[in-house]
């Protein structure tokens, strides 16, 4: 029976997570007390303060490599990088939350989740200018649950902060104001396969602890180095891990609910999912396989390096006959998950460990900003009922409103991986780490998935510029000061990362380190 | 036989002019627009003859150098320097050039003066002028290049310069097409010539004359023979020789004026040059010479018979020219006796055939531009200078003693029995068939044109032709007259050649002139007599008699000459465009679109796998789990 | 020579005034053209200069400059010129102004009824953007940079094809961007493993042109990453069988367009080959050459009987540039002093002869509101001008003797056929099909009965002349006295031979060839 | 007896519950299936604390249990709205979000 004496804890290194969690915490203690009037904006002041916070504390934390909470929570290079990405991209998430001038109702939120879709009270306030201010705090402690997600050294933490993060997410997918059937239908499909997967993430773990007899990466890491690793309990373990992070990735064949989910969820939640979730997820993936299976690669490097084939693929084709902007988006996140496991897999070799490790940090940020950026000009793009997210719509844009066609062809362009823009720095980078590995096939086959998902992506700019206006066109809003930050803020980092990505590649850089 | 090029120098070192003055002319009318219609046959005329003295000077400065230095040359600049490629732009002038150089100036004067004439009612008389220069220009620096890329732009210009003559009256389909076809031809030819050129750089690493002879002794005799037979095919191209001649007959649709530049004093005859010109490289192969005498001789049998059977004037004269180039190219064709002999043969069939074009010019002039002889007839009245000139040309054709044409052709049929052996009786015999067929057509042609009942339309009013058209005339039907006389005795041309060809070599008479020249002159008076007794005897029908004998159903087809083009290389040519067309389409670009289309399909199929079921969402993933875990132990304990 | 930054001017003037326009109103439709003019006539201008401070004895690369750019990935921004691409430059800045000349009007009709969707300025404004990238492409020494200008130039033809097209612009603007990217991507792939092997060849990775040329790769892997090159540039320039986006973008991309797609930026992918296939690929160069000259003399008869085949002037005119691409690369990979010049004064004469072909066929489509051969007929009867530049383009384009284009191609056949006569003889067919089609399509036109749609046509006016003159001019002139640009080219020409190890070879060199 | 016994069931149990989960419509016993999943995990730790003779199997699974319970508080909220929307509970109802 050891004896139970607290573990030290570093609140330094943790500061970032705490500082957020702390926000949506107050955020709730808000919600009950503060007036209705006054909710709205200090809801938006606080969710922003607790993310700005968590960064700005990112960088000041930056540089400490450690195992903090009884080696429960990692704060390295690559844990801060990560936890700072998802906070910026969470800051721009929540300003997206925030946007009062697009919708005539002053908000892309329901106002009372609880009333049934169509029913008269529901009615009533379809128009009307409340909204449920819970998303704030929700959004909050998602983004603080992923942040904790990435930095996890732990699978018991890994797991918990999984179920932080994907909890809220769970709700607030059920939460648009518009079109609120599609809404709960995505909610119920992400929480049903959500906890599902969850239940074999969980299941894994259970057997790892079993195999190895803790769940802490390194411990698990060494007693599979000591009886290497043979045991069927251990490879099962392993697998039904993965495939709960997967899950999360919204890698293929575990994608199924990636389309469905980004297209009914408000779309600032589905920005925040397919930005911030994704970091997260590879975040996780990256420490599990390096440090937890770090000495049994080959039990699953063929694995994930079919499963990158196989999601590049899907994405791609299946993006093709796509109709629906959110959709395309979801499949092209689906690819791009895919390319990013080419730089995972680049990993493998430890002389070029570093650098395989930056690309792919490197490639998370720059694809969180684009897609971001993506969504953001679908929120403007609407009409009668919401916004206008069938392709058809958005026929003739340019010449409608030319900056908001000019921008989303910046994003597509940065998504296809164009050069001068920063989609294609990040591809290079782990290109170059894939090759530089010997994974040449893997790139090959990944440049003709990219040559294929260009396609849709010129697709909806030949829609926007050589087609002309459909007569019931949809209203192109104009964005309020949150949303032109997001679109100002997401544009430049996709044109300076093309042009000028060096500083951010030397972060990267040294950023790489994972302890453990 | 050693040829080494002077410098040239003083008046010598003039001869650009040669070439730059009719093109100046050229380029001032085509760009001087509208404004110069006025003078634009002035300025045509002035400057093919101030050309024309300029030749006679430099002619004259040529022959008051001393023997040996007959020769000389003059590098304008640089053209194309890459490596050890160093072509120049330089000229030669020696006897051989000189000859020509005088020929295309002179007749083309006379062509020139007459066209004022000729195009006076045409709209667009300036820029016939202009094209008449750039041919004239081209031809002169097609006999004046010191290099076979010199002679070859002056050899595509000479095609160009036809094409856009040809085409003249580019609103009649048939001009056009007329016009196309000769240049495609001649581009088949071209083909030949150009590879040959590529032979010897790759041989003998340069391109000039000087070069090219003083290393010909030293190539292998395959290679020479390839030459030699490269040579000949672009000498084909442009002489209207078989299997190249189809075009020449169809240049008719060209004005009468450019029928005379292109057969009498300028394009046919390059053919000639070219081969006389390389005759270094024809003395070193003798299959390649002998298959130039035989491609003359089918040429001069082909263009006789031909000429037999057609009524169009012009077509008629046509063939005969076909004929008599076949006549030079035997000659070429059988060496060192021969050459000098061909291009006598070219100087005075320059004169009588210009001068015989110019006639017939003259009577469709004056019967408002019908061709067809059997709507002539007793002509002879009407205009009596034309009739004159004409017959003089028509006697020097046939070789009527003492005439210009009796001297060069008993030569070339002298010297064609004389190279022996059966070739030799073989050649000697056509050639004197063939001036017995030559006799026959031309006597035809007098006899329904200028004797008998007149047959013209209700609206003909034949009258004769300005002075301007009739000079000419005059001039060259004294040329075709003396030229002979002269060139053989007076001041002969064998002499003249010799720093060329070499010494003619003391011919081992097989049969012995004079026997030559009584046969070839009773041939040809069979010739005549027949003539007479087919045509002239009986009235001449305004339709041409439909059932006739096979062979002159043939000769009426050319012998069948433009079927077989047609028919072996235009439609085939046509279905395999068409063919590759389609190929294009369905196949290569077929295939890409094939591929996105199936990229598509697949998308859309698998798209179905999305049914919006949570629960098949869920088999997937418990179904890819599966998949997963049982490929990790596969790996692990497989 | 002055050590200004040419080069960087070159590409920033453009690339500035091309961003600038967009300040401009809309509908300053004088201004914007002012401006565009200007600007391309001084980069014009800084060429020539270049052109006569560039000394052909000089190091193979000059104004050379270069600037640290993503030290992580060994990129450096390095820009410099031999003389082959000095005198693409140099066309680029020829070609610039006259298509704007060309393209006075386009897009001023936007959206009335059109169909288009662009405006003047977008038109003018990716214009000056597309000659900034055209200029990087050839300037680049790093073939970092190089690929990134290689896949940048795609997006402003792209909207030009797409916004400003015929009735098809976006079929065949998607169609052009596919293809060019799917080649640029497996380009890539060469890129960054070329970049591996740097990396273990010199120890830290490098995108230096000069650097790679040095270093020996081993030939299996040669030829692997020849093969990446290779297909992106073969689809760029393009080689049979990867041609069939030419035609559509071709035919469909406004006059202006077409002039610059197959003048200049085709030959991106000719000048790959010489630039970067042979130095670099030296051995696997030598292995793929008889193949490649296969697909050259292919292309050269194919594409010449489908020119034949067409009915569309501007498709047609394309295809016959598929011809010409062969005659280019059958050059190239002879590996002969004579041929390597030839067929870079082919892309000069080229771009001028085309380009000239392309500009006439688009005032005849202008004037007949149809691209059907079949609409025309007897045209030369009323516009005699506009007949004879069509027929000395059109004569220059059958390479005749006195126009620029002989020399070029006279100089590929004879460079060619020492080591390949056979090859040689058959491209030489290739010239009477050549004549065939451009004289097909003459008479078609031009001349015949006049037909009463073509009675109403204007002749050349003063604009139309203004730009269409200094091609039919330099159409003579570089015919007639081509050596200032043969001596500037030789050099590069000489250097690309000794690189992949044919140095001083020559047509000579080859066997008698009497066959 | 040995406790392997008790890791057969443990499967067994999450195999039950992952089978329930695909078979079963009504959203309410789908979630109840994957609470039985995760409930056999709980076994699978407290065994395997057993076996290995330390007490964290035991520890995670009130980790578990906590987790789950906040797994129930939203997602019986989730279903009960989309329930009172539809007036159903099956999953099947919910596919308007497809292909």
């Amino acid at each position: 029976m050891p004896d139970l004496s607290a573990p030290s804890i570093s609140y330094v290194g943790l500061a970032p997570v705490l500082i957020v969690l702390a926000a949506a915490c107050l955020g709730v203690l808000i919600e009950a007390f503060a007036p209705r009037h006054l909710r709205w904006n200090v809801q938006v002041a606080l969710a922003l303060l607790g993310t700005v916070g968590a960064l700005v504390a990112v960088v000041l934390v930056a540089g400490r490599n450690e195992l903090t909470a009884a080696r429960a929570v990692a704060v390295d290079g690559t844990a801060l990088f990560l936890e700072g990405t998802i906070a910026a991209l969470g800051a721009l998430s929540i300003l997206m939350f925030a946007e009062r001038a697009l919708d005539p109702a002053k908000s892309a939120f329901v106002a009372s989740a609880a009333l049934p879709v169509g029913s008269s009270a529901d009615r009533k306030l379809a128009a009307a200018p409340y909204s449920q201010t819970e998303v704030f705090p929700l959004a909050s402690f998602a983004i603080g649950g992923m942040m904790l997600f990435a930095a996890s050294n732990n699978l018991l933490v890994m797991f918990v902060a999984l179920e932080v993060l994907s909890l809220p997410l769970y709700l607030i997918c059920g939460m648009a104001r518009r079109r609120r059937l599609l809404s709960q239908e995505s909610a119920v499909k992400y929480f049903l396969l959500g906890s599902f997967a969850s239940a074999f993430f969980l299941y894994g773990l259970a057997l790892i602890y079993g195999f190895s007899g803790s769940v802490d990466l390194g411990e698990i890491r060494e007693s599979a180095a000591r009886s290497g690793s043979s045991d069927a309990l251990f490879v099962t373990g392993l697998a039904l891990l993965i495939v709960g992070l997967l899950f999360k990735a919204g890698i293929a064949p575990f994608h199924a609910w990636t389309p469905d989910v980004y297209q009914g969820a408000p779309t600032p939640v589905t920005a925040l999912m397919a930005a911030c979730t994704k970091v997260a997820a590879f975040g996780a993936i990256l420490r599990l396989l390096y440090v937890g299976f770090g000495t049994s690669e080959w039990t699953w490097r063929p694995l994930i390096y079919s499963i990158a084939i196989v999601s590049m693929v899907v994405g791609a084709i299946l993006g093709i006959t796509q109709t629906d902007v959110k959709r395309m988006l979801a499949y092209s996140s689906i690819a791009h998950a895919g390319f990013l496991l080419v730089g995972v897999i680049a990993l493998g070799d430890a002389a070029t460990a570093g650098r395989g490790l930056s690309s792919t940090l490197f490639y998370l940020l720059t694809y969180g900003l684009t897609t971001v950026g993506g969504f953001a000009v679908v929120t403007l793009v609407r009409d009668g009922d919401g916004e206008a997210t069938h392709l058809s719509k958005w026929a003739g844009l340019a010449s409608r409103s030319p900056l908001t066609a000019a921008v989303m062809t910046l994003f597509l362009l940065g998504l296809a991986g164009l050069p001068l823009t920063s989609g294609f720095t990040g591809k290079f980078a782990v290109f170059r780490a894939a090759i530089d590995d010997g994974a040449w096939p893997l790139v090959v086959i990944a440049l003709l998935a990219s040559a294929i998902a260009a396609f849709f992506y010129l697709r909806l700019v030949v829609l926007m510029y050589f087609s002309p206006p459909a007569e019931d066109g949809p209203t192109v809003g104009v964005p309020g000061l949150p949303t032109t930050i997001v679109l100002a803020v997401t544009a430049a980092a996709t044109l300076i990362l093309g042009l000028a990505p060096n500083a951010v590649l030397d972060l990267a850089e040294q950023a790489a380190v994972l302890v453990g | 036989m050693e040829t080494q090029y002077l410098p040239a120098s003083g008046l010598l070192g003039s001869a650009w002019l040669l070439v730059v003055i009719p093109l100046l002319g050229a380029a001032v009318l085509l760009l001087g627009g509208r404004r110069l219609d006025k003078i634009g046959h002035l300025i045509g005329c002035a400057t093919i003859l101030l050309d024309f003295v300029l030749a006679v000077a430099l002619v004259a400065a040529l022959a008051g150098q001393p023997d040996g230095e007959k020769a000389v040359t003059d590098t304008l600049f640089s053209f194309i320097p890459v490596g050890e490629l160093q072509v120049d732009i330089g000229l030669l002038l020696d006897p051989l050039s000189a000859v020509f150089i005088l020929l295309i100036t002179g007749v083309g004067a006379l062509i020139h003066i007459y066209s004022v004439g000729y195009m006076g009612h045409d709209p667009d008389r300036r820029r016939f002028f202009a094209y008449m220069n750039l041919f004239v220009a081209a031809m002169l620096l097609l006999v004046l290049g010191n290099g076979y890329v010199v002679l070859y732009i002056g050899w595509e210009g000479v095609g160009l310069a036809s094409y856009l003559l040809i085409a003249f009256w580019y609103r009649r389909p048939a001009a056009a097409t007329a016009a196309k076809k000769a240049f495609i031809m001649n581009r088949v030819g071209d083909v030949g010539l150009i590879i040959a050129v590529f032979i010897m750089f790759a041989t003998l690493g340069s391109t000039s004359f000087a070069d090219v002879f003083a290393g010909a002794s030293g190539l292998a005799a395959g290679t020479v023979t390839a030459l030699g037979l490269l040579l000949l095919l672009g000498a084909c191209g442009k002489s209207g020789q078989v299997p190249l001649q189809a075009w020449l007959p169809d240049a008719m649709e060209g004005p009468t004026p450019v029928s005379a530049l292109i057969h009498a004093a300028t394009m046919v005859t390059a053919g000639v040059y070219l081969i006389a010109r390389s005759a270094p490289l024809f003395d070193l192969s003798e299959t390649a010479r002998t298959v130039v005498t035989i491609v003359g001789l089918v040429t001069l049998l082909y263009g006789a018979i031909v000429g037999c059977a057609y009524d169009d004037i012009k077509k008629v004269l046509a063939y005969s020219t076909v004929s008599q180039i076949g006549y030079m190219f035997l000659a070429v064709g059988l060496g060192p006796a021969g050459y000098a002999v061909a291009i006598l043969h070219l100087l005075t069939h320059g004169f009588f055939k210009a001068g015989l074009f110019l006639g017939a010019g003259s009577v469709m002039h004056g019967m408002n531009d019908e061709v067809d002889m059997r709507k002539f007839g007793g002509l002879g009245s009407k205009m009596r200078i034309t009739y004159i000139t004409f017959a003089l040309g028509y006697l020097a054709l046939i070789g009527f003693p003492f005439l210009s044409g009796y001297y060069s052709k008993d030569l070339i049929i002298e010297v064609a029995f004389d190279s022996g052996g059966a070739l030799g009786w073989i050649l000697g015999g056509g050639a004197m068939l063939a001036a017995g067929l030559t006799a026959f057509y031309m006597t035809r042609l007098m006899v329904m044109t200028f004797f008998g009942r007149p047959r013209w339309d209700k609206d003909a009013h034949p009258h004769e032709s300005p002075a301007v058209m009739t000079v000419p005339m005059i001039i060259l039907s004294l040329g075709s007259v003396f030229a002979g006389f002269i060139l053989v005795n007076v001041f002969p041309l064998g002499a003249w050649l010799e720093p060329v060809f070499g010494p003619e070599p003391e011919a081992d008479h097989v049969v012995a002139p004079i026997v030559v020249s009584i046969l070839t002159t009773v041939v040809v008076a069979l010739g005549v007599a027949a003539a007479w007794f087919f045509v002239a005897r009986r009235e001449v029908p305004i339709r041409p008699p439909v059932n006739v004998s096979p062979v002159i159903k043939a000769a009426r087809a050319n012998l069948y000459g433009d079927a077989f083009n047609e028919s072996v290389f235009m439609r085939p040519g046509q279905w395999l465009t068409r063919a590759m067309v389609y190929v294009d389409n369905r196949g290569v670009d077929g295939a890409v679109n094939g591929l996105a289309a199936g990229l598509g399909g697949t998308s859309g199929r698998l798209r179905r796998t999305q049914t919006g079921f949570v629960r098949s969402y869920a088999l997937s993933m418990l179904g890819g789990a599966l998949v997963v875990t049982m490929a990790f132990l596969a790996v692990r304990f497989v | 020579m002055s050590d200004l930054p040419f080069l960087l001017i070159l590409m920033v003037l453009p690339l500035v005034a091309g961003f600038g326009l967009l300040a401009v109103p809309e509908d300053r439709h004088d201004l914007i053209r002012r401006i565009t003019l200007g600007v391309s006539l001084v980069v014009l201008v800084l060429a020539v200069f270049m052109t006569v401070a560039f000394e052909p004895s000089g190091p193979r690369f000059q104004f050379v400059q270069s600037y640290s750019w993503i030290p992580d990935f060994g990129v450096r921004f390095a820009l410099g010129v031999d003389g082959i691409a000095l005198v693409m430059i140099l066309l680029i800045g020829l070609l610039v102004p006259v298509v704007i000349g060309a393209s006075w009007n386009e897009g001023a009709d936007a959206g009335r009824g059109t169909g288009k969707t662009g405006s003047m300025r977008t038109f003018f404004a990716w214009l000056l953007i597309l000659e900034a990238l055209l200029i990087g492409v050839f300037a680049a020494t790093d073939i970092f940079l190089f690929y990134v200008f290689f896949e940048a130039m795609l997006v402003p033809m792209y909207f030009l094809i797409g916004s400003f097209g015929g009735p098809r612009r976006q079929y065949a603007a998607v169609k052009f961007f596919l293809y060019s990217l799917v080649g640029g991507l497996v380009m890539l792939a060469s890129v960054i493993g070329l970049y591996v092997v740097s990396a273990n060849e010199i120890g830290q990775g490098t995108f230096a042109f000069d650097a790679l040329r040095q270093i020996s790769i081993d030939p299996d892997l040669q030829k692997l990453l020849f093969l990446g090159f290779f297909i992106a540039f073969a689809i760029k320039a393009p080689l049979v069988p990867f041609h069939t986006w030419l035609p559509d973008a071709g035919a469909e991309a406004p006059i202006g367009g077409a002039v610059l797609l197959v003048g200049v930026l085709d030959k991106v992918g000719t000048f790959g080959f010489l630039r970067y296939c042979l130095p670099l690929f030296p051995d696997a160069s030598r292995a793929f050459a008889p193949a490649i000259l296969v697909l050259a003399v292919l292309g050269i008869l194919y594409g010449a009987l489908l020119a034949m085949g067409q009915t569309d002037m501007k498709r047609l005119v394309a295809y016959t540039s598929i011809a010409h691409f062969g005659f280019i690369a059958l050059g190239v990979f002879a590996f002969t002093t004579q041929a390597g010049t030839g067929a870079v004064l082919y892309m000069v004469n080229h771009g001028i002869s085309t380009g000239a072909l392309f500009l006439i066929v688009g005032m005849l489509i202008s004037r007949g509101k149809s691209r059907t051969i079949g609409d025309y007929g007897g045209v030369s009867s009323v516009t005699p001008l506009l007949a004879g530049a069509f027929l000395l383009a059109g004569l220059s384009s059958l390479a005749l003797p006195g126009t620029n284009s002989f020399v070029s191609e006279f100089l590929v056949l004879l460079g060619s056929f020492g080591p390949y006569p056979v090859f040689s003889i058959l491209a030489t067919v290739g010239i009477i099909l050549a004549a065939l089609y451009i004289l097909l399509m003459y008479q078609r036109t031009m001349h015949g009965p006049i037909k009463p749609a073509v009675g109403g046509f204007k002749d050349l006016n003063k604009r139309e002349m203004a730009y269409l003159s200094p091609l039919l001019a330099l159409i003579i002139v570089l015919g007639v006295y081509p050596k200032p640009l043969l001596d500037i080219i030789t050099p590069a020409v000489n250097a690309t031979m000794a690189d992949v190890g044919a140095e001083g070879s020559t047509a000579q060199a080859g066997n008698g060839g009497d066959d | 007896m040995t406790p392997t016994y008790y890791l057969v069931l443990a499967a067994i149990l999450f195999t039950i519950g992952a089978v329930g989960v695909l078979v079963r419509r009504n959203a309410i016993v789908v979630f109840m299936c994957i609470e039985l999943m995760l409930n056999s995990v709980n076994l699978t730790l407290v065994t395997f604390a057993r076996i290995n003779g330390t007490v964290d199997g035991q520890i995670m699974a009130f980790f578990v249990m906590v987790v789950a319970a906040a797994e129930v508080v939203v997602g019986l909220a989730i279903i009960m709205s989309i329930y009172r929307t539809r007036r159903s509970a099956s999953v099947d109802d919910a596919n308007l979000l497809k292909y």
